[in-house]
């Protein structure tokens, strides 16, 4: 009964992920577009695209992995999902939370890189190949200062645990942000760089490798990309509530303040260009890192 | 036997490409070893066109030779055909016509700056000006009844006279746009990540530049002062107070200064322009099309476009058809040897900016 | 005129140098033309371009003669600091176009010789280029020899569609297909 | 007889025997050298008991050999690796030229390192790692490939480490009488001051250069590069694994009683992590697999040698799992490379491409074994590199947690690479005709991918032989604390459990899966690889449309200002070095024997000075 | 649900809605028209809010915009784009020179007839086409896709040896794999 009980709210918590996670993504549409001095399309435009690609009646392949990328990638984001606390309490969220911790997250988070990586190595088109290479190279940038601001809080709150660190900001009353804010500091810049808006959106970037690793991906595989993306993003985005924020007690709360994290990386990309790779991976090697380093001797000086 | 670097090919469909247009690049990581430009894909044949048609026909293909910017083209057919004839063109249809053209660089330059922003990842930009350039198009559409091809520069003069009111409306509209410019600058060259992006990429040697016969923008980004608007004034360029801008650097950043003052200097010249526009006829009336016949004889007229200058070698042979006309596009003597050139050893990153810089257009070398 | 006398001392430094088959000044319109022989035109070319200051090649201009049974090249310089123009003209045989490749003068010639080989058919030897430029898979003659003609082979290869051949008066057509009137004000541009 | 003689002597015959067999009948020496193998093999694990010594006096020299539940944990990893690596060396080397020489040596290597494993004296110890390391040098020049460069580099090292050792041997013979090892441990608390230091060093020094530490690493990669791939599986797996075996227990039993055993270990354990960080970033920048791997190897001991030099049980226990695992999965990853080399002639990434539809076995093999070396759950890689995170924060090592984790996740880089490098990308016209690889040396890869995937939801299997040897070793027992049944804790009591992250895992993949594959299954088809969006242009027949050079430069662009001048002049200043230490090895090796005896009489002097007066009574 | 024709026609009308809503067009300028391009996506006429968006590749995108004349080195990149595409897959022709060779009518170099060679959808009229010309012809796409009428994929597919005919007719060298249906 209780892996039931885990199924029906996985199910439950996917369709939760996957609904706030497309309406973020038409928010975002919208408000670029305002910004830009256009109407927008409507809030709920990503679901008509993912329903079209889902309907998209042909499709090719090139081969085995082509299948099991985007699969892949789909993993590593409900698999992360499942082992976030949504709600502080569970409710209708029963999910897995107290059977993993934060370093199992950040493997099981970088992980679907690796599987996109392996699904667009199959199709054989060099973009996707030089969107990898750019996207991993992203990915070790941005992971450093991202380690460093959870190590940060590990140290400080003596617990690995998202849930640990969820009841340590209920305990003492103050949010994470307060307790230790250099770590949240840098898990936010580093949050830039996993959120793959510009100007680190170096991955797909159009002008240069036409969509990077998606090029040979429509249809059904880009749906499933697109799904795993946006239940990604309310992944990311509930972990930085949970860990910063001190969680949600009800779905209202949750959405407000994954919203107002998600801004963040929004309103920053709209303004800017797109960083060449290095200059990326550099980025996150300067400021971010000097904010972790700083998390963490912060860390250890106030234990 | 298989290569050892990977081809990429930017184009014909890509988003960082400039035009319909390939450059078959040969990658080794991230940098270019070679590349080769392909084109031919806009190949139309107007001047074999031009061959069946009178002289009145004939213009209404020339116009169509480079999308961005129609009028220099109307502009220098025109005057290549008025100089062979002698014919003499109003004052007043001059100054309008000098207006057209710098409306016309006016849009294409904000098309620029939507396009080198855009191959920077920069789409905010790109909406504000593409979007903004529908007031200057506005304009057109009022004075001339077209958006983008107007056919309203045509041998002799302009087609049609200012509607009522007209030189307000342009001089409101060149209030806005001076207005907005704040706002691009804020966006763009303000931007660090934009300047860590286009500085020091994409130089050409200024001794490489005059070699190749760079013209516009590029040769001016060099640190040379030269434009055809002085150097060979045309119409009433030499009445009118403007500076020519000039950077040295030589990379993106610098041609992208270049142009983001030309822009001004153009909103200063219309400015002008409305102010001593003199009233008067238009128009020195052409005869009947199909009879018009033009006396032997051959012109070049060139015209400083957005991109640079646009010559067009017109011959006749004392029929009602022009004998050949032959176009020069700005782009068309470097857009393929210099960026071959220019690409190599460059970041894939920025092929598309540096095609944007050095403003290549693909069917001033096909047409 | 000022202008003259120093097209007058450039036409004297060419003549100094090479032998002109004929040559013009036209002052107003800022420009010297010079007619010379094919195998003088590398040679007058470079020296206009070292010695005179001619740096910038504006143009190179080429004309079907069919008549005359030639094809004219017009090389079209500027000289950035005298503000003067020199026309080099120079005819090839329209039978058979060879001509010396001359892309280490001004490399962008490259370009317009690729043109000129691909268009009119003129060799130029020693031009190093891939043997395709804007055509491709092209099989037939030179296109833009005034001889080829365009219309019949553009109606042999491809599909037109139907009503374009008879280039009646479109307002006619209009008439008879929804019985309007023509405008008011339409009706003095018709044909009638 | 006893049966710890009996496995060594079977081996011993087991070699000999082989290398003559293949006189008569290849297939007859095949067949022997899989069964000189595995019936010691069996034996070993059915006969031998713990704690069970045999020893003999000659001369005055006790010599005792037995098993420790700390050198069974060992002794499983060399002799299921050196199984799997036998079966696919029959495979791997049919055909080729030297197989007698090759078995030899294969069979000689096994029993040293079982030899060593056996070892309760210092004698013993030391020729069963000569043996070890001459049976290994024989290995790594055996292509005749650079041997000059790889084999100079690999000896002079092992000289290094040998003489190291030797000297630690002489001097400890000084201080206790003879050479057993458990004598030795008793006494050395009592010894004096310098001893103290002096003796766990040079030890140490002989160690590190087996588990390839920086920077005694050099000659690893070449080594581990240019002997054949069947061979480097055990080398890397598990013969590299014996420098940790030695350097463990000099921890646990010397270090520990020393005021400075912490510094030292936390020099040890930051030579690890540069180690692991510099080889990581080596290994991105490799374009032959064999190369890829062998830095990789360097860089993966370096974990390990940051885990076991931190010596918390968790770390320790964390350290020697993933020892294990590094055996299984790099084991498995050297016989892929074997395998592609085998069937194509090549390992180079640029050349080889597209072999997924060719060898999709192998690449099955090659899959599971990078995703356990890239420590993504739930394969076993993930296990020792939680507990080596875990143990690493809550020893208070925090920045050895962001280098490790820096060149675990770098490693993602080399590792897409080598995946992507054989397997993905254009199926080009060349490798049109490739098979997948003969059943011999698939069989043993996919046993070693399956223990991987075995070992991510069973860990306890291999925990449980290594706690009982950390237990032998003096460590408290860890392992109810640390491990339940399918849970992983640490001290603050935080968990991993690993059962429903393998469901949720499986679960998720396999719908995505189906319906990826089944969703329009009669409207999907499969298109070549040359029918992908190229801009629109018709690629030309000789366009190369993998993307192989230079690969990851965007990213060794970023390092570069921070890597690439210390790796340069550390690579430069120790080329140079070396080249010294090769010229002077030339000279050492100079043939004549007068010059021998002058080392020998200095060698005696200087161990005199050091037994001497020099470090004090 | 095969047999439930009820719920089939649901899932119709959804599938129906999502493809005239999301139209996701190659960005390959073609021809001149493509100068208008921009204006239509951008800021005053912003064809995004009826949910046309830029696609890079041929495998994402649903709408295949012919800007203008076609060269023939062009139409065989657009053949060979146009069967990368995955179906649904709607094509507009876009400006007089797509219809009927507009003022190239004589040239050897571009096509005359663009439905000869690819079936096109819609054709929007005009040198160049306004902005709001090409909103309008997306709303025609649109209504042709409610009513089910654009059906490009399957006219091709069923007349795909009168296609190949009229495409190898005009390109000489025909160097690319044929398209398996």
């Amino acid at each position: 009964m209780e892996i039931l009980q885990y199924i029906f709210g996985g199910i439950i918590t996917f369709l939760l992920a996957f609904v706030v996670g497309m309406t973020f993504g038409g928010t975002r549409r919208k408000i670029i577009a305002r910004i830009q001095n256009r109407y927008g399309p409507p809030i709920y435009q990503n679901f008509i695209d993912a329903f079209k690609l889902f309907s998209k009646t042909s499709a090719v392949h090139h081969g085995a992995m082509h299948y099991m990328g985007p699969a892949f990638l789909m993993v590593s984001s409900v698999v992360s999902l499942m082992f976030i606390p949504i709600l502080r309490d569970g409710g209708w969220f029963p999910n897995l939370n107290f059977h993993g911790d934060l370093i199992f997250l950040l493997y099981m988070m970088v992980f679907g890189s690796l599987g996109m990586a392996l699904g667009a190595g199959q199709t054989g088109n060099p973009n996707s190949a030089i969107g990898v290479t750019r996207g991993l190279a992203q990915m070790v940038g941005y992971e450093i200062p991202w380690i460093m601001a959870l190590v940060a809080m590990m140290i400080q709150f003596h617990t690995t645990s998202i849930t640990g660190l969820m009841d340590v900001q209920l305990q003492s009353g103050t949010w994470n942000l307060f307790a230790s804010p250099f770590a949240f500091v840098a898990a936010i810049l580093a949050s830039l760089g996993m959120f793959r808006y510009a100007p680190f959106n170096i991955v797909g970037a159009p002008a240069e490798l036409a969509s990077g690793p998606a090029s040979e991906n429509g249809g059904k595989y880009l749906f499933t990309m697109m799904s795993s993306h946006s239940v990604f993003a309310f992944v990311k985005l509930t972990l930085f509530a949970d860990l910063f924020l001190g969680g949600a007690g009800n779905l209202v709360e949750l959405l407000i303040k994954t919203f107002l994290l998600y801004m963040i990386p929004v309103l920053y990309g709209v303004v800017n260009p797109r960083y060449r790779t290095e200059q990326a991976v550099r980025w996150f090697w300067g400021w971010p890192t000097v904010f972790g380093i700083i998390a963490i001797a912060y860390a250890v000086w106030s234990t | 036997m298989r290569e050892k670097a990977t081809t990429l090919y930017l184009g014909p469909q890509h988003p960082g490409i400039t035009g319909n247009m390939m450059v078959r690049l040969k990658v080794e990581g991230d940098t270019i070893v070679k590349a080769t430009t392909e084109v031919g894909y806009l190949h139309r044949a107007f001047e074999k066109l031009a061959e069946k048609r009178n002289w009145l026909q004939t213009f209404t293909l020339m116009c169509r030779f480079c999308v961005p910017e129609p009028d220099p083209m109307e502009e220098s057919y025109s005057r290549a055909v008025e100089a062979i004839e002698g014919r003499i063109v109003p004052e007043r249809a001059k100054y309008i016509r000098v207006m057209m053209l710098e409306l016309a660089r006016i849009g294409s330059l904000l098309l620029w700056h939507a396009g080198q922003a855009g191959s920077t990842g920069l789409y905010t930009v790109g909406q504000w000006t593409v979007g903004d350039r529908n007031y200057i198009l506005d304009l057109f559409e009022e004075l001339t009844g077209a958006r983008i091809y107007h056919m309203y520069i045509w041998p002799g003069g302009v087609r049609r006279d200012f509607p009522e009111g007209f030189a307000d409306k342009v001089l409101k509209t060149m209030d806005y746009l001076e207005g907005r410019l704040k706002d691009y600058d804020n966006l763009m060259f303000e931007n660090s990540i934009f300047q860590k992006r286009t500085q020091g990429v994409g130089y050409v040697s200024p001794k490489q530049i005059i070699e190749r016969g760079v013209v516009g923008p590029v040769l001016r980004g060099a640190g040379i002062r030269s434009d055809i608007r002085i150097d060979d004034p045309y119409e009433v360029y030499d009445k009118l107070d403007f500076k020519i801008p000039t950077e040295t650097s030589s990379d993106i950043w610098g041609r992208a200064l270049v142009r983001r003052e030309e822009l001004r200097q153009s909103i200063r010249i219309i400015r002008q322009v409305i102010e001593k526009m003199p009233e008067g006829a238009i128009y020195n009336k052409v005869p009947n099309p199909q009879k018009w016949t033009i006396p032997p004889g051959d012109a070049l007229a060139r015209t400083e476009s957005s991109r640079g200058e646009i010559g067009f070698y017109v011959v006749s042979d004392g029929s009602n058809k022009p004998r050949r006309v032959h176009l020069r596009g700005a782009a068309y003597v470097h857009a393929m040897t210099l960026l071959e050139d220019v690409l190599v050893g460059q970041n894939i990153s920025d092929v598309s900016t540096i095609m944007n810089s050095l403003g290549t257009c693909a069917p001033e070398i096909e047409r | 005129m000022d202008k003259g006398k120093r097209f007058d001392t450039i036409r004297a430094r060419i003549k100094e140098n090479f032998v002109l088959s004929q040559d013009k000044i036209y002052a107003d319109k800022n420009r010297l033309d010079i007619s010379v022989s094919k195998q003088r035109t590398p040679a007058i070319l470079f020296f206009c371009k070292e010695q005179l200051g001619f740096i910038h090649l504006m143009h190179v201009g080429i004309v079907d003669w069919i008549e005359d049974g030639t094809l004219e090249l017009v090389f079209m310089l500027w000289s950035p600091t005298e503000k003067l123009r020199v026309y080099i003209r120079t005819r090839l045989n329209r039978e058979n176009p060879v001509m010396e490749n001359m892309d280490m003068i001004w490399p962008q010639l490259n370009t317009y010789e690729r043109e000129f080989k691909e268009m009119y058919g003129i060799d130029f030897k020693g031009l190093i280029a891939a043997e395709e430029f804007l055509l491709e898979d092209w099989d037939g003659p030179p296109p833009m020899l005034r001889d080829f003609d365009t219309e019949a082979y553009a109606q042999e290869v491809f599909h037109t569609r139907p009503g374009r051949e008879d280039a009646q008066d479109v307002r006619e057509a209009i008439i008879k297909r929804s019985q309007e009137e023509i405008p008011d004000f339409a009706k003095k541009y018709s044909r009638q | 007889m006893n049966v710890i003689f009996l496995i060594l002597i079977l081996f011993l015959v087991g070699a000999i025997v082989t290398a003559f067999a293949g006189k008569w009948s290849s297939l007859l020496q095949d067949g022997l050298f899989i069964l000189a193998v595995t019936i010691p093999a069996v034996l070993f694990f059915t006969q031998v008991e713990m704690n069970q010594l045999v020893g003999w006096t000659r001369g005055g020299i006790h010599l005792e050999l037995g098993l420790t539940p700390f050198s069974y944990f060992f002794a499983i990893l060399v002799l299921l690796l050196g199984v799997a690596s036998a079966i696919y060396s029959v495979g791997f080397m049919h055909g080729k030229a030297r197989k007698s020489y090759y078995y030899f040596n294969y069979l000689l290597t096994i029993m040293a390192m079982l030899g060593i494993l056996f070892s309760r004296d210092f004698i013993s110890f030391f020729v069963f790692w000569e043996i070890m390391t001459w049976a290994s040098y024989l290995m790594v020049v055996m292509n005749g490939t650079r041997t000059q460069e790889i084999g100079i580099k690999y000896f002079v090292f092992s000289a290094i480490g040998a003489y190291a050792m030797l000297m630690a041997i002489v001097l400890i013979h000084a201080q206790t009488g003879n050479f057993l090892i458990q004598d030795f441990i008793d006494t050395y608390p009592s010894l004096a001051h310098g001893r103290q230091i002096l003796i766990p060093i040079l030890l140490l020094v002989g160690f590190s250069v087996k588990a390839a530490v920086m920077p005694l690493h050099v000659w690893a990669p070449g080594s581990y590069a240019y002997s054949p791939m069947s061979f480097t599986s055990v080398f890397s797996g598990a013969l590299s694994k014996m420098g940790i075996y030695g350097m463990v227990i000099v921890f646990v039993t010397l270090l520990s009683h020393l005021p400075e055993g912490g510094l030292i270990r936390d020099i040890i354990a930051w030579m690890g992590a540069m180690t692991a960080v510099i080889a990581t970033l080596w290994a991105i920048a490799q374009d032959d697999a064999r190369k890829l791997l062998a830095y990789s190897s360097v860089g993966q001991l370096g974990y390990i040698v940051i885990a076991v030099a931190i010596g918390t049980p968790m770390a320790m226990l964390a350290g020697l799992f993933m020892a294990f695992m590094h055996g299984l999965f790099k084991g498995a990853l050297f016989m892929v490379v074997g395998a592609v080399e085998k069937q194509t002639g090549t390992t180079d990434f640029t050349k080889v491409t597209g072999l997924i539809r060719k060898m999709p076995w192998t690449f099955l093999t090659a899959l599971i074994s990078i995703i356990a070396l890239a420590g993504i759950p739930p394969l076993g890689g993930f296990i020792g590199k939680w507990m080596l995170y875990e143990s690493l924060i809550l020893s208070d090592h925090y920045l050895l947690v962001i280098v490790a984790f820096f060149s675990s996740t770098a490693a993602f880089l080399y590792a897409y690479k080598f995946l992507f490098g054989f397997f993905l990308g254009q199926e080009e016209e060349e490798w049109a005709d490739v098979k997948e690889a003969p059943i011999t040396m698939l069989i043993p890869m996919l046993a070693l991918a399956v223990g991987s995937i075995l070992l991510g939801a069973f860990p306890q299997l291999i925990l449980k032989p290594i706690n009982n040897g950390l237990i032998s070793l003096g460590f408290s027992d860890s392992y109810g604390k640390l491990w339940e049944t399918s849970t992983l804790f640490n001290e603050w009591g935080d968990k991993v459990v690993l059962q429903p992250i393998i469901y949720a895992i499986m679960g998720v993949f396999l719908t995505t899966l189906a319906f990826t594959y089944f969703r329009n299954r009669k409207r999907t088809r499969y298109v070549s690889t040359k029918d992908i969006s190229t801009s629109g242009e018709i690629p030309l027949a000789h366009e190369n449309l993998t993307f192989k050079e230079n690969f990851f430069q965007p990213f060794l662009r970023a390092v570069e200002p921070v890597m690439k001048k210390q790796i340069d002049w550390y690579y430069r200043e120790f080329g140079a070095g070396l080249e010294a230490i090769f010229n002077f090895t030339r000279r050492i090796y100079s043939g004549n024997g007068q010059t021998y005896a002058l080392y020998a009489v200095i060698f005696l002097i200087v161990l005199l000075l050091l037994n001497g007066n020099l470090f004090g009574q | 649900m095969q047999n439930d024709s009820r719920s089939q026609k649901i899932v119709d009308i959804i599938q129906a809605y999502a493809r005239r809503h999301s139209l996701w067009i190659l960005a390959y300028g073609t021809g001149c028209g493509a100068i208008e391009i921009p204006s239509t996506m951008t800021s005053r006429y912003d064809a995004e809010r009826l949910g046309v968006r830029g696609a890079a590749t041929p495998r994402q995108a649903d709408v295949l915009l012919i800007t203008g004349y076609l060269t023939v080195k062009t139409l065989k990149r657009v053949i060979r784009v146009y069967e990368q595409m995955q179906s649904p897959k709607y094509v507009i022709g876009f400006g007089s020179c797509a219809i009927n060779g507009g003022m190239y009518w004589d040239s050897y170099n571009t096509i005359k007839m663009l439905d000869q060679y690819i079936p096109v959808d819609v054709y929007i009229s005009g040198c160049m086409p306004r902005p709001e010309a090409v909103l309008s012809g997306f709303g025609k796409l649109q209504d042709l896709i409610k009513a089910g009428v654009a059906d490009g994929p399957k006219r091709y597919e069923e007349n795909f040896d009168w296609y190949r005919a009229n495409q190898k007719k005009i390109i000489k060298n025909w160097n690319f794999a044929d398209y398996n249906w």
